[in-house]
């Protein structure tokens, strides 16, 4: 029998000693919902598992003047509960509530998803749009990183050995800004993402776009922050002309593959449709207009 | 006398030597198995076992019993199962 | 590798139980257990069938290892009923035939317990996409989703 | 006796269902669910070729792994002959049938067991099978049907000569079998057409995707005697086929009925249940086998996929003179798909002169097919139902008219040689004509589509016992696994004929030992022959309540009437006597001459045909080529409804699994042969969000075969549903979608190719 070790941790030492210890693969658990599904296939055989949910500052929420601080296990449904971050961050909180069921929402977390480093990942698009900020603790204590900088293609992380994910930080809300995710799938729930986009702007008094961060998700190895994209909306009203040119800039970026989830083709062009209805929502969002939850 | 045909194209041509519709003296469905088997060597074992019969229109999966009349039209199509 | 020593609670009862650390919640629920109401579909995560409560929320019991039971709460099929009494989801899921081969009921009766507990007036779509996750091959939904409303006006105290 | 028009008291109501708590609590026992003292775990070995030659089986190191209890290949079965039986759901070669369950020279599909592992736990059982070392000579494989019968194709059975052909061919070739049906003169029916309509459709294999996978407890003892729990559509067949694939007497194996998580008709094969019993045998202990979900589609069979070709010829009028269809199916690597149905069932629902149907069963490297809900017909009627909407169109007709002008009725000949009897398709169509679905203004952007579906319904052999308890309640027992309610329905029947309440009538289902041989529960035959059986056995207690009565009475059994649960004298000269109910004629069953029941056995000939018609809006995104079902109707003649919410459930359930099909539900192969999408989130299943609430409309034109009328319900709601949602996404994109899925990426790229 392969001997599969388990340790629930409760403090962040304990829990780095123990990543960094160990001797075989060692797995974080965090929400377990790609994990316990890759074991099951035989596609990773851990010999540790470090459950780091006991980890003061892995589960909770915490509203400052510079933002959000979200314990980066806590699970979906917990995030999606707290309506303030809802008010400041709909975009983000949608996308990570488009991760599987209801079931899996029970379980889900930010972490998991963007360790699973899969380019499909419905919530990272979304912390890439918001430029979310990853606090990674290891055997050389914390460190911050940038969202973008953790994924290093399909299944791999640029995390040290010892090293995982405690908090995701995101910047406090400015005035007139707004985020949306959406995502296309053939069915309308329980799908992986066959493009994914996230849009986060700011924009002035007149609605033309100051500010503006743009992802795609599963149209290249790792999610995309596309400055095109930005460069696309910055400066400008969300007006046909730049509607087209957003569209034209998503597709552009787009580096797919052919699998059963998609062609490159088709990927592609969604990623245009996707880019201009993500970016629709996120400007009303900026403007106040009540947007309904997009499912 | 009754009449007997073949769907044709069936896989049981082969044993008719290609006839697809030939008379048979045979009151009962029983005895039609036996007249066949008896004429074309074969057919009435892969009748009883593969094939379900239209008798003047109703469909018999297993019909020993069934009464044929003079002029009665049978036609044997494949059986049929279901989900 | 030794097993794990679990204490836990489950519908109500205090348990304690020995797992292998890989065993999931599902595999110890029905093979440590005996408690076979949970139904192993698919072990990935998408068909429902396995749907429990922890800590009064809904998760796939095949995505949660045996051992992080410990110190939860956890609500089975088995203890959705209260002594002989039905859930109302139950009684309408009889009354309203919503189920066929009763394969999914299970994780059904408590994915929709939970969502009457978060949300005692859902839409037909808000249903509908609650319930999402929990396959049924047969009903083609619809009678499911009559009796869950239907369950939830009672429980609203709204119909009998 | 028949009920069809007296006044009915229970049949037609809706009581809840005797095994409903069970369900609804988690305590119904599902084969997966069943335990046994010092029980092994089973697991199977399977090929990751889709074609391959095995050279060499090395079970040394599995053997060797600590737990492992026993260890079975395809040497540890009988080969057995080539031979064709007609047992379970269709002709059954049983040399397929065992080399479908374990290979013995060849892998003929991923997923083709090899060998199997019994051990103290299914980790060890897992590791162990791993650690079984099969050596490989792989072969060229093919996998798409047309690709399969062409001449260089890669040969699966080199001794497989197309049969159907003339003359005898010489060479082995992939086409098992040809059929053809043939009805007039089809080049003059098409000379006389003004129109004539041609269509290339193709369908693909979809699995019956069950919720419980495959699973079973077997126990064998040393004296050879063995026991089975299985999930099954028939406890019966498991018995039949175990015994022939492993060689025993049918009386040493008792085969227990556990629950069925649904089949479909995908349970109604084996699979698993031999490797079991061989572990079991080797063992000597209790050995359970249980599916994953990736073994069952890997290892399984759907339906099969196909390729579809109609033409249809019209006068101007709309009258339908001429129709052909060439019909290809996989058969999967085994022959035997439902070509022979398909080839029936596409024209059945209309009465033309000149018909011309030729169809080929085809073997390739995939899952042997399984019945799968009217086995053929869905795949036929996708293309005619689809050619017939564009048939409409050229003639400026509506399609229903189309359908209604050209519809089957009583008397009409079929191409395949049966007359049509107490059909409901003309009423089934103006029961549509009239719905306010069809006659609704259609909503903008959406677009609305019609199909129609038939299916046969069978009959066949049942067994049913009636007992009067010595209080008066009544236990039913049947030999038919109850897969959507049929518990409910055979105790209606049974209380309607005994005049007492339904609760006073418990059912359950006997295990093979227990009660009379019964067919499978599966091409819509359990209301109709288990019921015929359930309800003659009722007729007979009833016959003999009144002899009790009479005797007691000291009168002619013949002045004795049974009505409203007691015995009556019948008419004042019977005498005048206080009725006789059912509890005091049953406590006085020991004096008038012991317990009061009876077993009948039928084989029940004359299942009604069932039609249905399905109309359905949809909204398509065409950015994304997501289509959305905005609105769904389904009217079917049932006959007559025991239990209407249950026929309700069969008709909503059927055409759900038709909205999958239709829309999303697919076999994704990669070069090598492999399946890519073995699981439920790649192969995508309708969710509760992706449909709507299914209104179905039940038509009842009893069937006189019937006492009550009944006509099959189960396997017709899954025939529209394609066309009826390719029709509608036509009438919302002017695009016609021949074929399926019509997944978003198909229905994107073909609206820009449209432009």
């Amino acid at each position: 029998m392969s001997s599969l070790s388990y340790a629930a941790p409760s403090s962040v030492d304990e829990a780095v000693k123990l990543l960094a210890g160990s001797s075989g693969l060692a797995k974080v658990l965090s929400g377990g919902t790609d994990l316990l599904v890759q074991m099951r296939a035989g596609r990773l055989k851990p010999a540790l598992i470090v459950d780091v949910k006991k980890v003061p500052g892995a589960i909770g929420m915490q509203k400052s003047a510079s933002g959000w601080v979200i314990g980066a296990s806590t699970p979906g449904a917990v995030v999606e509960a707290n309506a303030e971050l809802k008010a400041d961050w709909p975009g983000l909180v949608e996308a990570l509530d488009l991760i599987g069921s209801t079931q899996v929402q029970g379980r889900c977390s930010l972490a998991g998803n963007l360790c699973n480093a899969s380019p499909a990942a419905d919530s990272v698009p979304a912390m890439y749009a918001a430029g979310a900020i990853c606090v990674v603790v290891g055997p050389n204590g914390k460190r911050e990183v940038p969202v973008e900088q953790i994924p290093a293609g399909p299944g791999r992380t640029n995390l040290a050995a010892g090293e995982f994910i405690l908090e995701i930080k995101l910047p406090a809300r400015q005035a007139r800004s707004g985020d949306a995710y959406l995502r296309f799938i053939p069915r309308t729930e329980m799908d992986i993402a066959v493009v994914g986009c996230g849009v986060n702007v700011t924009l002035d008094a007149n609605g033309v776009c100051t500010a503006a961060r743009v992802s795609l998700g599963a149209v290249a190895p790792t999610v995309l922050l596309v400055d095109d994209c930005a460069k696309a909306l910055v400066g400008n009203k969300l007006d046909d002309a730049t509607l087209a040119k957003l569209d034209a800039a998503a597709q552009a970026a787009c580096k797919p593959i052919n699998d059963k989830r998609g062609t490159v083709e088709f990927r592609t062009k969604i990623a245009g449709v996707l880019a201009r209805r993500t970016a629709a929502i996120a400007f009303d969002r900026a403007m106040g207009k009540s947007t309904a939850k997009a499912h | 006398m009754p009449t007997v045909v073949l769907s044709s194209g069936s896989s049981m041509q082969a044993l008719t030597g290609g006839q697809t519709e030939f008379e048979v003296e045979a009151t009962t469905f029983r005895r039609l198995v036996l007249e066949l088997e008896q004429r074309f060597p074969g057919l009435g074992k892969q009748v009883e076992e593969g094939m379900a019969v239209a008798i003047d229109g109703e469909i018999f999966q297993d019909a020993y019993g069934v009464e044929l009349r003079p002029g009665s039209e049978i036609v044997l199509i494949p059986k049929i199962g279901g989900g | 590798m030794a097993k794990q020593y679990v204490s836990t609670t489950i519908n109500g009862e205090p348990t304690e139980f020995l797992c292998e650390t890989q065993q999931t919640m599902l595999d110890v629920l029905r093979d440590v257990i005996g408690l076979t109401g949970a139904k192993e579909g698919c072990a990935s995560g998408d068909c429902g069938a396995c749907s429990i409560q922890v800590d009064g929320r809904l998760v796939c019991s095949c995505l949660m290892l045996g051992v992080e039971a410990e110190g939860t709460s956890i609500t089975t099929v088995e203890g959705v009923a209260q002594g002989d009494k039905l859930h109302p989801v139950q009684q309408k899921f009889l009354e309203h035939a919503a189920l066929q081969c009763g394969f999914c009921t299970p994780g059904l009766i408590v994915a929709a317990k939970a969502l009457l507990e978060e949300n005692p007036n859902p839409t037909e779509t808000e249903a509908r996409y609650w319930l999402a996750g929990n396959l049924c091959r047969c009903t083609g939904y619809d009678k499911i989703i009559r009796a869950v409303m239907d369950a939830a006006a009672v429980m609203r105290g709204e119909a009998a | 006796m028949n009920y069809i028009d007296s006044n009915l008291k229970v049949v037609g109501t809706r009581p809840l269902r005797p095994d409903g708590v069970d369900k609804v609590t988690g305590r119904a026992m599902y084969s997966a669910d069943t335990r046994a003292a010092g029980m092994l775990w089973g697991k199977i070995l399977r090929s990751p070729h889709a074609h391959a030659r095995i050279v060499k089986i090395d079970t040394s190191k599995a053997a060797a792994l600590p737990g492992v209890k026993a260890i079975v290949t395809g040497a540890d079965f009988p080969d057995i002959p080539n031979e064709e039986a007609f047992v379970g759901e269709g002709p059954m070669n049983f040399r397929d049938l065992a080399r479908n369950v374990i290979a013995r020279d060849k892998v003929l599909y991923e997923g083709h067991a090899v060998a199997a592992v019994a051990a103290t736990s299914s980790a060890i059982a897992e590791e162990a099978a791993a650690l079984i070392d099969v050596t490989y000579d792989i072969l060229p494989h093919v996998i798409d049907v047309e690709a399969a019968m062409a001449d260089n194709a890669p040969i699966l059975h080199e001794d497989m000569f197309t049969v159907g052909v003339d003359p005898k061919p010489t060479k082995p070739s992939n086409i098992a079998k040809v059929i053809r049906f043939k009805k007039g003169d089809i080049d003059a029916g098409f000379a006389a057409a003004d129109v004539v309509f041609e269509g290339r459709y193709t369908t693909q294999p979809v699995h019956q995707a069950y919720i419980e996978p495959h699973a079973c407890l077997a126990t064998a003892n040393a004296d050879g005697q063995v026991t089975i729990f299985a999930s099954s559509q028939g406890h019966f067949m498991i018995r039949a086929y175990v015994a022939k694939l492993l060689a025993m007497d049918m009386s040493n194996i008792r085969v227990n009925p556990a629950e069925i998580g649904g089949g479909f008709g995908g349970k109604t094969l084996i699979y698993i249940e031999p490797v079991a019993v061989r572990l079991s045998q080797k063992s000597g202990k209790p050995v359970k086998i249980q599916m994953t979900r990736e073994e069952v589609f890997r290892g399984t069979g759907p339906t099969s996929g196909a390729v579809v070709e109609v033409k249809l010829g019209a006068k101007k009028d709309g009258t339908i003179v001429a129709a052909s269809q060439v019909l290809k199916f996989q058969a999967g690597a085994f022959q035997g798909s439902p070509v022979g149905p398909g080839a029936m069932c596409g024209f059945a629902l209309y009465d033309i002169e000149n018909i011309d149907v030729l169809g080929y069963d085809v073997v390739s490297n995939r899952p042997k097919v399984a019945a799968y809900r009217a086995p053929g017909a869905p795949i036929t009627s996708f293309g005619v139902e689809s050619a017939l909407d564009d048939l409409a169109a050229k003639l400026g007709m509506c399609p229903l008219s189309l359908r209604v002008k050209n519809a089957a009725k009583n008397g009409t000949k079929t191409h395949y040689g049966p007359t049509h009897a107490n059909i409901g398709f003309e009423q089934v169509l103006a029961v549509a004509a009239k719905h306010p679905h069809w006659t609704s203004p259609l909503k903008a952007g959406h677009g609305r589509g019609i199909a129609c579906g038939f299916w046969f319904n069978i009959g066949g052999e049942s067994t049913a016992t009636v007992h009067i308890n010595e209080d008066g309640s009544v236990t039913v027992a049947t030999g038919s696994p109850d897969i959507g309610g049929s518990r409910a329905s055979m105790g209606m029947m049974v209380a309607e004929v005994l005049g007492i309440p339904v609760d006073k009538v418990r059912t359950t289902i006997a295990d093979t030992a227990s009660i009379g041989f019964t067919h499978l529960t599966g091409g819509s035959r359990v209301t109709f022959a288990t019921g015929m059986a359930a309800t003659q056995a009722a007729e007979r207690v009833v016959g003999e309540l009144k002899k009790r009565a009479a005797m007691i009475w000291e009168i002619s059994p013949d002045a004795v009437e049974w009505k409203d649960g007691a015995a009556y004298p019948a008419g004042t000269n019977a005498g005048q006597f206080e009725p006789l109910d059912l509890a005091t004629l049953a406590l006085r069953a020991a004096r008038t001459g012991g317990p009061v029941n009876a077993e009948v056995s039928v084989n029940a000939q004359g299942a009604g045909a069932g039609f249905g018609a399905h109309i359905c809006d949809v909204s398509v995104d065409k950015e994304t080529g997501h289509v959305t079902i905005e609105r769904y109707t389904a009217i079917q003649d049932v006959g007559k409804a025991i239990h209407p919410s249950y026929v309700e459930g069969q008709i909503q359930g059927g055409a759900t699994q038709g909205i999958g099909w239709a829309l999303n539900e697919e076999y994704i192969y990669n070069d090598k042969g492999q399946l890519e999408n073995p699981g439920f989130l790649d192969y995508r299943c309708p969710v509760a969000s992706d449909v709507p609430m299914i209104e179905a409309v039940l038509v009842e034109v009893p069937n006189p075969r019937h006492p009550f009328g009944v006509r099959g319900v189960g396997e017709v709601p899954i025939v529209p549903p394609m066309a009826a949602i390719a029709n509608a996404i036509k009438g919302a994109t002017s695009i016609r979608m021949p074929d399926l899925p019509m997944s978003p990426p198909r229905l994107r790229a073909a609206i820009d190719k449209a432009g």
